[in-house]
């Protein structure tokens, strides 16, 4: 059942062999029919990553991973590659604190190369309010270890000097930066986790859309799916943008709105920059493939949607912002804009939760912000899944926070979504 | 998109301002006996339906009007928009 | 008495510019009031206004004039009308009210608005360039009033004439709005 | 100069010759040259390097899909990497330089890679560089990066600009090709509103590159009769050089307009016009585009598209070769011999792929049917061809086609998914356009021209009937019937050489057929897994070849392979041309106050607050630190009297009978019953029980009342009233508007602040401590009549009013102000004192108003009532919200009082943790929002939230920042540091 080990030694031979020996990265399987211990709905980023550490980190490997098309097909394949730790809320920041653990040793760990790339992280700041802003979360993440950096304006100069510092609208005051913070080659985290979760023993089944979910006595024995009904003891849904849809197919109604977040990238460019830079006061966020396209997004389109795409004045007001900040990038083509559904949480902050189900679990409301989460929303969601207690950092990513009033609002815009 | 304001005609949605859920006119009781649980369902449970979707739109840049848009959220087809405030009435709110 | 006097001034100091088919005015010595009218009461304003002035409540979008055409009433909400007027006095609020004498709220405005008067042969190729409305001289006909945005400034735009648009904006945005209407010269003439 | 492969005729003025520089080579081209076809003039072929392995490049194509010449055009400032020279029209002084090669272009220091290309297979990436482990950043990605990327900017602001614009019409017409242009004449004649709109900088589309002959005349001149028929008319607009990129909701297109020409000639005009066009009804008429076929070293310059060869030879007059070879699947290829045959060109060898009878004879040209090309040779430069029955044939070019896709881009950008037509061997649109287009002509699949005429004409007139304009009743113009017949041919077996799919990325069949292998199968994860059609062409060329390529290996159908998701924009756009107008100070508009023109006056630094501009401080001479200018400030303020411009204050005027209920329920406190003359300060919630805003409500009259909200919040306040009296209460008589604007506002500060308004408030109106007592609020009149508003509120904490005059009289009621303080020594003061001293008061802001503060949070537990319902009220009473140990506000002083001074910085930013505790997340306890130097105090002070923080007065805990690494220990206290008993204010 093993995959070959990637090695330098494989490659070259391969190379010299005309390709012949390599095999599927992960076996594409068919449901078994005494069914699993436990069936993931959802091969994105985050239900690969929990069939991985499922079975690694517990030992269980009767899993199935459902997908309704082809894995990695939402928001792992269709983001804008930004890992970090930046977060100031104590209910957040040492959960994206592990996952910036587990990227940095992702590769050695699945033997993938999803080109993990610490290049740094910089948030722009402006005036004095921001500036107070941002220590106080610059301290919020020394304190979890997740490192942080404040920068003087004469700093950000040196290492951007294009950027517009003084004539711009926002002139530039300083920086708070994240050095561990970065960028990953968003398709290969899927691929890697398939493969991993694959090699031990994990069925990765697409082209397999849940339709229904068997529930008897309030508790959940399998799912309804485009292949017949598959059996589980145990089902966690994992499903983002699709969380509303999928959870409504058991009367769950949740926290949480769809919506569209676009992104975009240039045409390849020799390397301009080699940050994360985020514009905040300009709604922009750019950094720079291996490929050389300058990736970069904004804010969601504000109505709840779930149709893959978004509209033009969130594609001017995203150029505008790049244009205020780095006006170099006036002669940079956008290539390609495409619009990911997401999963905005009332409180823009996640949930790894039991339902009201027995044996239905939950985990969705990443708001734009779940591929940086994946390794640890799969290591959190395995835990909870194996163990039946949220992992320590996840403690506060419950379905009944709001009932008891324990936001985790880490922009303080209150319950709507579209401002998270 | 554009919304074809009752009063005004097509308009960009450019000039409006999205809040959400409709569900949010009918504000519960606050004398009622489960108005706890009125409020969590009021505030912050939703349908985040596929499909034709009830949410409020404002004319900031416009009349200034609170729109009641039923817009299906799978192809963005606007089927019927109304004055919240009508629909508010319509509903038994009144003072 | 106070030794000491207020002196007032416009918005953008009377700015006038004239360009081949174009010219930019701002308007001045113009007031504008807010009359809002309560639901129960549209009608009784309608009548009232018909015998004190001889106007009528426009449809949307729309203005209607007084019978000396000095009062122009735009329809740009449900509830409520505003009536643009030429007076200069302190005391528009008072003035209209006691002219209109209709069971309406009245509020001064005059001092919101900045007013710019874009007219010419090229005036819509210019407004092209930042208004996002259908201006076809067929459809926003002479006497329309429209709020929008332009250049993200909400802005009210009024056709007064065969080529000839007044463009309100808050005050404290009327040297942007200046400036976007100059950049749409230059870039189109 | 000589331009060896030029010939007479084509579309282009030969008396008008344009001089230009490729790679530093000074070359002549003509008026209405492309840059690509001056290059083939003068046979310049390697154009370019492509990505991965570096191989020689040349001119594949005649338009936007062109994966190969895409070069730097212009210099500085000026240069714009990435530009395709098929549709850049040359002008003089053209300055061109190819990319992606070091060393020179003939001699590419990287194709080093090539010879490695084994080893670099599709995804070889994921699979290695992983060892040793630090060295992917440190060594292997540096190295990518590097290599990879195309052309290179400038670095250098863009120095043109770009402008926006809005059209309406009836009826879109996408493309002025032949279909366009019949479907826009009926259209047009039926009175629609017409927008007919092209990429190209002639219309007339594959009419300027055919021979067809269109109602007796030569097509291209039929195109520019109708191109004038239709300019005459007054419900058209012509936009050529405008390429439609992307098809939004509800009939919303984006285009952009090149105006290049025009840029260059006034620096001043914008180089390119983002334009908005909303329309009823689209046509999209985009014709198609051909592709290749993979076959052994398919990608040597010279090799080219069949239909771009035509392009060159009809349009541009330029021959790209000397001995051609054509090689086809379909009829449309054998154009490409006849045409150069009755040009002169000579015609070495027609291949094609299929075993029927030849389609024409060509003289002097060998004919193989059922013949494939499966290898060349010639490096920079094509030099044969081998064929599959074994011959080699000499030939400089070889004119390709695989057949024609049709340009169905604009239907599927709302996720809508083509459909296989077997007989055409390509997608054709499928139901799924978006709601209004309607296609006709190649774009939909007809591919003979005289079917596609019919179709627009027919088209443009049954849309505009459909709008309810009378049809027009002309024919439709006439030409001969040309058919076109394919039989797919996707990749030819071609041995050890390389088959490309993908010229730009470096894509080859058997990439594709190694990811099929290693388990990607989805067509989406080929493309992701090779890089397949994410060049900066998106595949135009190489994608449906690839789909063919991947369902003969997976041995399924094309529509069971089906294609990737077609995304905006169509063409790659300038995102400088989306930004438009905004950039620099343009980017958001600004807003100045009232005294705006004065404060500029006195020096003032402005900050930006919410588009505002709003004085900070005003240095004095002498005064080298802001810190000194606002302790002066303060201390005078406190000391005399000091004025500052709160103008930007949210303002909303409320009348109605029902105004006191209104704001008895939006605040968490009574107001009912708030005497006339009277000002009341109010908290306002979110439904989620956190604090949303505050500001000061004063009852005018009876049913008028006048509120402030914070600068920040002032729209979003008034949004929130609008929603609760429209959507909760819409039958309250509540009239609301802001005055923001209509009123100039001045705080006046400070113990001589009475006896200063004493001196412009008129005589008649007392504003004694007894007659106008803390809190009161009146009408009033200043300067001998004036109109004003005066509020005696404070948020300095010291005897305070402010007054508000229309804002005609702002600007001057600043300088009579401080001209009638001079005695007192009255000063103005910025955002900065303001800030200092509502924090010496314990005031909460913005810092403390984030959203994340409930009322018993913030202190002001005491306010909420429990009688009312108002907004927030239930939700506010959560256990959470209602804990004990939540983080509350309190002041915070140092223990030392020295601490900070020398450091420049506050305590904003710190948290707080014991004094013996380590930094960590388990052991916060708080934070510090807001903290200033108190000049009255001699200390920085602050303002914070700490667990449980109201019970724990008197407590040390340690401020910690450990960004910028101070550790103070420091002193919960009450927040009011300044006059806590707030006698000065009462005074």
């Amino acid at each position: 059942m093993s995959n070959t080990r990637y090695s330098a030694f494989k490659v070259l031979k391969e190379a010299l062999t005309g390709h012949k020996g390599w095999e599927p990265v992960w076996r594409d399987a068919e449901p078994k029919a005494d069914g699993y211990d436990v069936i993931i709905v959802g091969g994105g980023g985050h239900g690969l990553a929990t069939a991985y550490y499922l079975a690694k980190n517990h030992g269980i490997t009767n899993v199935a991973v459902l997908e309704r098309g082809w894995i990695g097909s939402g928001n792992v394949g269709r983001n804008t590659t930004i890992i970090r730790s930046n977060y100031l809320l104590p209910g957040n920041e040492p959960f994206y604190e592990l996952s910036m653990q587990l990227w940095e040793n992702l590769e050695q760990d699945l033997n993938y190369n999803a080109m993990v790339s610490q290049r740094g992280i910089m948030n722009l700041i402006h005036n004095d309010a921001q500036r107070d802003a941002f220590i106080r979360r610059g301290n919020a993440m020394l304190f979890a270890d997740a490192g942080a950096e404040y920068l003087e304006a004469k700093d950000v100069k040196e290492r951007y000097p294009f950027l517009d510092m003084d004539n711009a609208r926002f002139p530039i005051k300083g920086a708070l930066a994240q050095p561990r913070g970065g960028t990953v080659r968003h398709d290969a985290v899927a691929w890697g986790y398939a493969r991993g979760a694959s090699d031990l023993g994990v069925d990765i089944i697409q082209n397999c859309e849940v339709t229904g979910f068997n529930i008897e006595n309030g508790v959940c024995l399998g799912v309804k799916t485009a292949k017949g009904d598959i059996k589980a003891n145990r089902v966690g849904v994992c499903v983002a943008g699709s969380s509303g849809r999928v959870m409504a197919k058991v009367g769950i109604k949740l926290p949480i709105e769809s919506h569209v977040l676009q992104a975009f990238v240039t045409e390849g460019l020799k390397p301009v920059m080699d940050n994360v830079i985020t514009f905040g006061a300009g709604h922009f966020y750019c950094s720079q493939s291996d490929k050389g396209g300058l990736v970069f997004g904004g804010d969601i389109d504000a109505y709840n949607t779930y149709a893959q795409r978004g509209n033009l004045p969130v594609v001017e007001d995203v150029c505008s912002g790049g244009m205020a900040i780095m006006p170099i990038v006036g002669r940079a083509r956008l290539l390609r804009m495409w619009g990911g559904i997401v999963d905005m949480s009332m409180d823009g902050s996640p949930f790894i939760d039991s339902t009201e189900i027995e044996e239905l679990f939950f985990n969705g409301g990443w708001c734009y912000g779940g591929f940086k989460a994946t390794p640890a929303s799969g290591y959190c969601y395995a835990h909870l899944l194996a163990t039946d207690e949220s992992h320590e950092v996840a403690t506060a990513y419950r379905l009944d926070r709001f009932r008891r009033g324990a936001m985790i609002d880490e922009k303080g815009v209150g319950a709507q979504p579209n401002l998270h | 998109m554009i919304i074809n304001h009752p009063l005004l005609g097509p308009r960009d949605s450019e000039e409006f301002v999205y809040l959400g859920s409709a569900d949010l006119i009918d504000r519960p009781d606050w004398e009622s006996r489960t108005v706890a649980d009125d409020f969590h369902q009021y505030q912050y449970i939703r349908e985040n339906i596929a499909g034709d979707n009830r949410e409020l739109w404002y004319h900031e840049q416009g009349d200034q009007s609170w729109l009641l848009v039923t817009r299906n959220t799978l192809t963005h087809e606007i089927i019927n928009v109304e004055l919240a405030q009508d629909v508010s009435r319509s509903m038994g709110r009144g003072k | 008495m106070s030794d000491y006097t207020l002196t007032k001034e416009s918005p953008l100091n009377g700015v006038e510019h004239e360009f081949d088919g174009i010219t930019i005015a701002e308007v001045i010595d113009q007031s504008l009031v807010m009359v809002a009218m309560p639901r129960d009461k549209v009608d009784k304003i309608d009548s009232a206004i018909k015998k004190s002035c001889g106007l009528s409540i426009p449809t949307m979008g729309h203005s209607t004039h007084s019978s000396d055409a000095l009062i122009t009433l735009w329809r740009l909400q449900k509830n409520q009308v505003l009536a643009y007027y030429p007076y200069a006095g302190d005391d528009a609020e008072a003035d209209i009210a006691d002219k209109l004498n209709a069971p309406a709220y009245y509020t001064d405005q005059s001092d919101t608005w900045a007013m710019i008067r874009v007219s010419g042969e090229r005036s819509r190729d210019v407004l092209e360039r930042i208004c996002p409305l259908d201006l076809d001289p067929d459809k926003f006909t002479i006497g329309s009033v429209a709020r929008t945005v332009m250049e993200h400034i909400g802005t009210i735009i009024y056709r007064d004439g065969d080529d000839s648009y007044v463009l309100l904006t808050m005050r404290s945005f009327s040297h942007s709005m200046l400036h976007a209407i100059e950049v749409s010269v230059k870039n189109v003439l | 100069m000589s331009q060896i492969n030029r010939i007479d005729g084509g579309l282009i003025d030969q008396e008008k010759p344009v001089s230009f520089t490729f790679n530093g080579q000074l070359l002549q081209g003509y008026e209405g040259d492309t840059l690509a076809s001056a290059l083939l003039a003068n046979n310049k072929h390697l154009v370019g390097r492509s990505f991965k392995y570096h191989r020689p490049r040349g001119i594949l194509t005649a338009g936007s899909e062109e994966p190969n010449a895409i070069m730097e055009v212009g210099s500085g400032a000026y240069k714009e990497p990435n530009t395709r020279a098929t549709v850049t029209k040359l002008y003089k002084g053209l300055y061109a330089k190819s990319q992606n090669h070091r060393g020179p272009l003939e001699f590419d220091f990287m194709a080093v890679t090539d010879f490695f290309s084994p080893l670099l297979s599709a995804g070889f990436y994921y699979k290695t560089f992983m060892w040793p482990k630090a060295f992917w950043e440190k060594v292997y990605e540096p190295a990518i990066r590097n290599s990879a990327g195309l052309g290179t900017l400038s670095k250098e602001a863009d120095p043109d600009t770009y402008d926006k614009g809005f059209r309406y019409c009836d009826i879109l017409i996408i493309g002025a090709g032949a279909t366009g242009l019949s479907a826009a004449i009926t259209a047009a004649q039926s009175g629609a509103k017409v927008i007919l709109a092209d990429e190209d900088f002639v219309m007339g589309g594959r009419l300027n590159s055919e021979t067809n002959e269109i109602d007796g005349l030569p097509g291209s001149e039929w195109a520019i009769k109708t191109v004038a028929k239709l300019s005459a008319m007054d419900n058209v607009t012509l936009m050529t050089d405008t390429t439609v990129f992307g098809a939004y909701d509800h009939g919303i297109y984006g285009a952009i307009e090149n105006r290049d020409v025009e840029a260059r000639a006034d620096k001043d005009k914008p180089r390119q016009v983002n334009w908005r066009i909303y329309t009823k009804r689209t046509i999209l008429c985009a014709g198609a585009t051909e592709r290749s076929i993979a076959f052994g070293n398919n990608d040597r310059p010279g090799i080219m598209l069949a239909s771009a060869v035509r392009t060159y030879l009809n349009r541009f007059a330029v021959s790209v070769g000397q001995r051609v070879s054509v090689y086809t699947n379909n009829d449309d290829g054998w154009k490409t011999a006849k045409d150069l045959f009755n040009k002169g060109v000579n015609v070495v060898a027609i291949v094609d792929s299929r075993s029927i009878e030849p389609v024409m004879r060509v003289a002097g040209a060998q004919i193989f049917m059922g013949t494939d090309v499966v290898g060349t040779k010639g490096r920079r430069a094509i030099k044969s061809i081998k064929l599959s029955n074994g011959k080699t044939i000499e030939t400089d070019t070889l004119a390709v086609s695989g057949g024609w896709n049709p340009n169905l881009h604009l239907t599927c950008h709302h996720r809508g998914v083509p459909k296989w037509n077997e007989e055409l061997a390509t997608f054709v649109p499928d139901s799924s356009a978006p709601v209004g287009m309607s296609i006709a002509g190649r774009a939909k699949g007809t591919m003979v021209l005289a079917d596609a005429i019919v179709e627009g004409h027919n088209q443009g007139s049954a849309v505009a009937a459909e709008l309810g304009y009378k049809a027009s009743n002309s024919d439709p113009a006439s030409t001969p019937i040309v058919a076109y017949n394919i039989s797919a041919q996707w990749s030819v077996p071609s041995g050890n050489n390389r088959a490309w799919v993908d010229f730009q990325n470096d894509v080859t069949a058997k990439d594709i057929k190694l990811a099929n292998q290693e388990g990607f199968r989805s067509v989406e994860h080929v493309k992701r897994y090779t890089t397949l059609g994410m060049a900066t062409d998106q595949g135009k060329t190489a994608n449906v070849l690839a789909i063919g390529i991947m369902a003969e290996n997976m041995e399924q159908t094309m529509e069971e392979t089906g294609t990737t998701i077609f995304r905006p924009p169509y063409a790659p756009v300038a995102m400088g041309a989306f930004a438009g107008r905004r950039r620099g100070m343009e980017f958001y508009p600004t807003r100045y106050t009232p005294s705006h023109k004065w404060s500029a006056k006195q020096d003032a630094i402005f900050v930006e607050v919410g588009m505002w501009y709003r004085s900070q401080w005003f240095p004095k001479p002498g005064e080298t630190h802001w810190r000194q200018s606002v302790d002066r400030e303060v201390k005078q303020t406190r000391s005399s009297v000091g004025i500052c411009d709160v103008t930007t204050l949210g303002k909303i005027d409320l009348k109605g009978i029902d105004v006191s209920e209104f704001l008895n329920r939006i605040y968490v406190n009574a107001f009912a019953k708030v005497p006339v003359g009277k000002t009341r300060y109010g908290l306002m919630l979110r439904e989620d029980g956190m604090a949303m805003d505050d500001g000061t409500t004063a009852r005018l009259s009876e049913n008028h009342f006048v509120m402030t909200t914070t600068t920040a919040n002032a729209v979003s306040v008034y949004r929130h009233m609008q929603f609760c009296h429209q959507c909760l209460w819409p039958d309250l008589d509540v009239h609301m508007i802001s005055v923001t604007e209509q009123y100039a506002q001045y705080a006046v500060a400070g113990p001589n602040s009475r006896k200063l308004l004493q001196k412009i408030v008129d005589p008649e109106y007392d504003i004694s401590n007894e007659a106008f007592a803390f809190m009161a609020a009146g009408e009033i009149t200043v300067c001998g009549g004036i109109p004003a508003r005066l509020f005696r509120i404070s948020f300095s904490g010291e005897l305070a009013y402010e007054i508000a005059v229309l804002t005609r009289y702002g600007d001057s009621l600043m300088r009579v102000l401080m001209e009638v303080g001079e005695e007192f020594d009255a000063i103005p003061y910025g955002t900065e004192a303001l800030g200092v001293m509502r924090v010496e008061k314990g005031h909460a802001a913005g810092p403390e108003l984030n959203g994340q503060t409930s009322a018993y949070d913030l202190g002001m537990g005491g306010m909420v009532s429990g009688k009312k319902d108002f907004i927030g009220y239930t939700l506010g009473l959560r256990e959470d919200l209602q804990r004990d140990d939540r983080l509350q506000m309190v002041g915070f002083k140092p223990v030392n009082k020295n601490d900070l001074i020398d450091k420049g910085y506050s305590l904003a930013g710190a948290h707080l943790l014991g004094l013996r505790d380590d930094a960590t997340t388990e052991n916060d306890q708080g934070w510090i929002s807001s903290s200033v130097y108190s000049p009255m105090l001699g200390c920085y002070i602050g303002l914070g939230f700490i667990k449980g923080g109201q019970n724990r007065k008197g407590e040390c805990v340690r401020a910690v920042d450990l960004v910028r690494g101070s550790d103070v220990e420091v002193e919960i206290c009450s927040p009011h540091f300044f006059d806590p008993e707030g006698e000065r204010l009462r005074v």
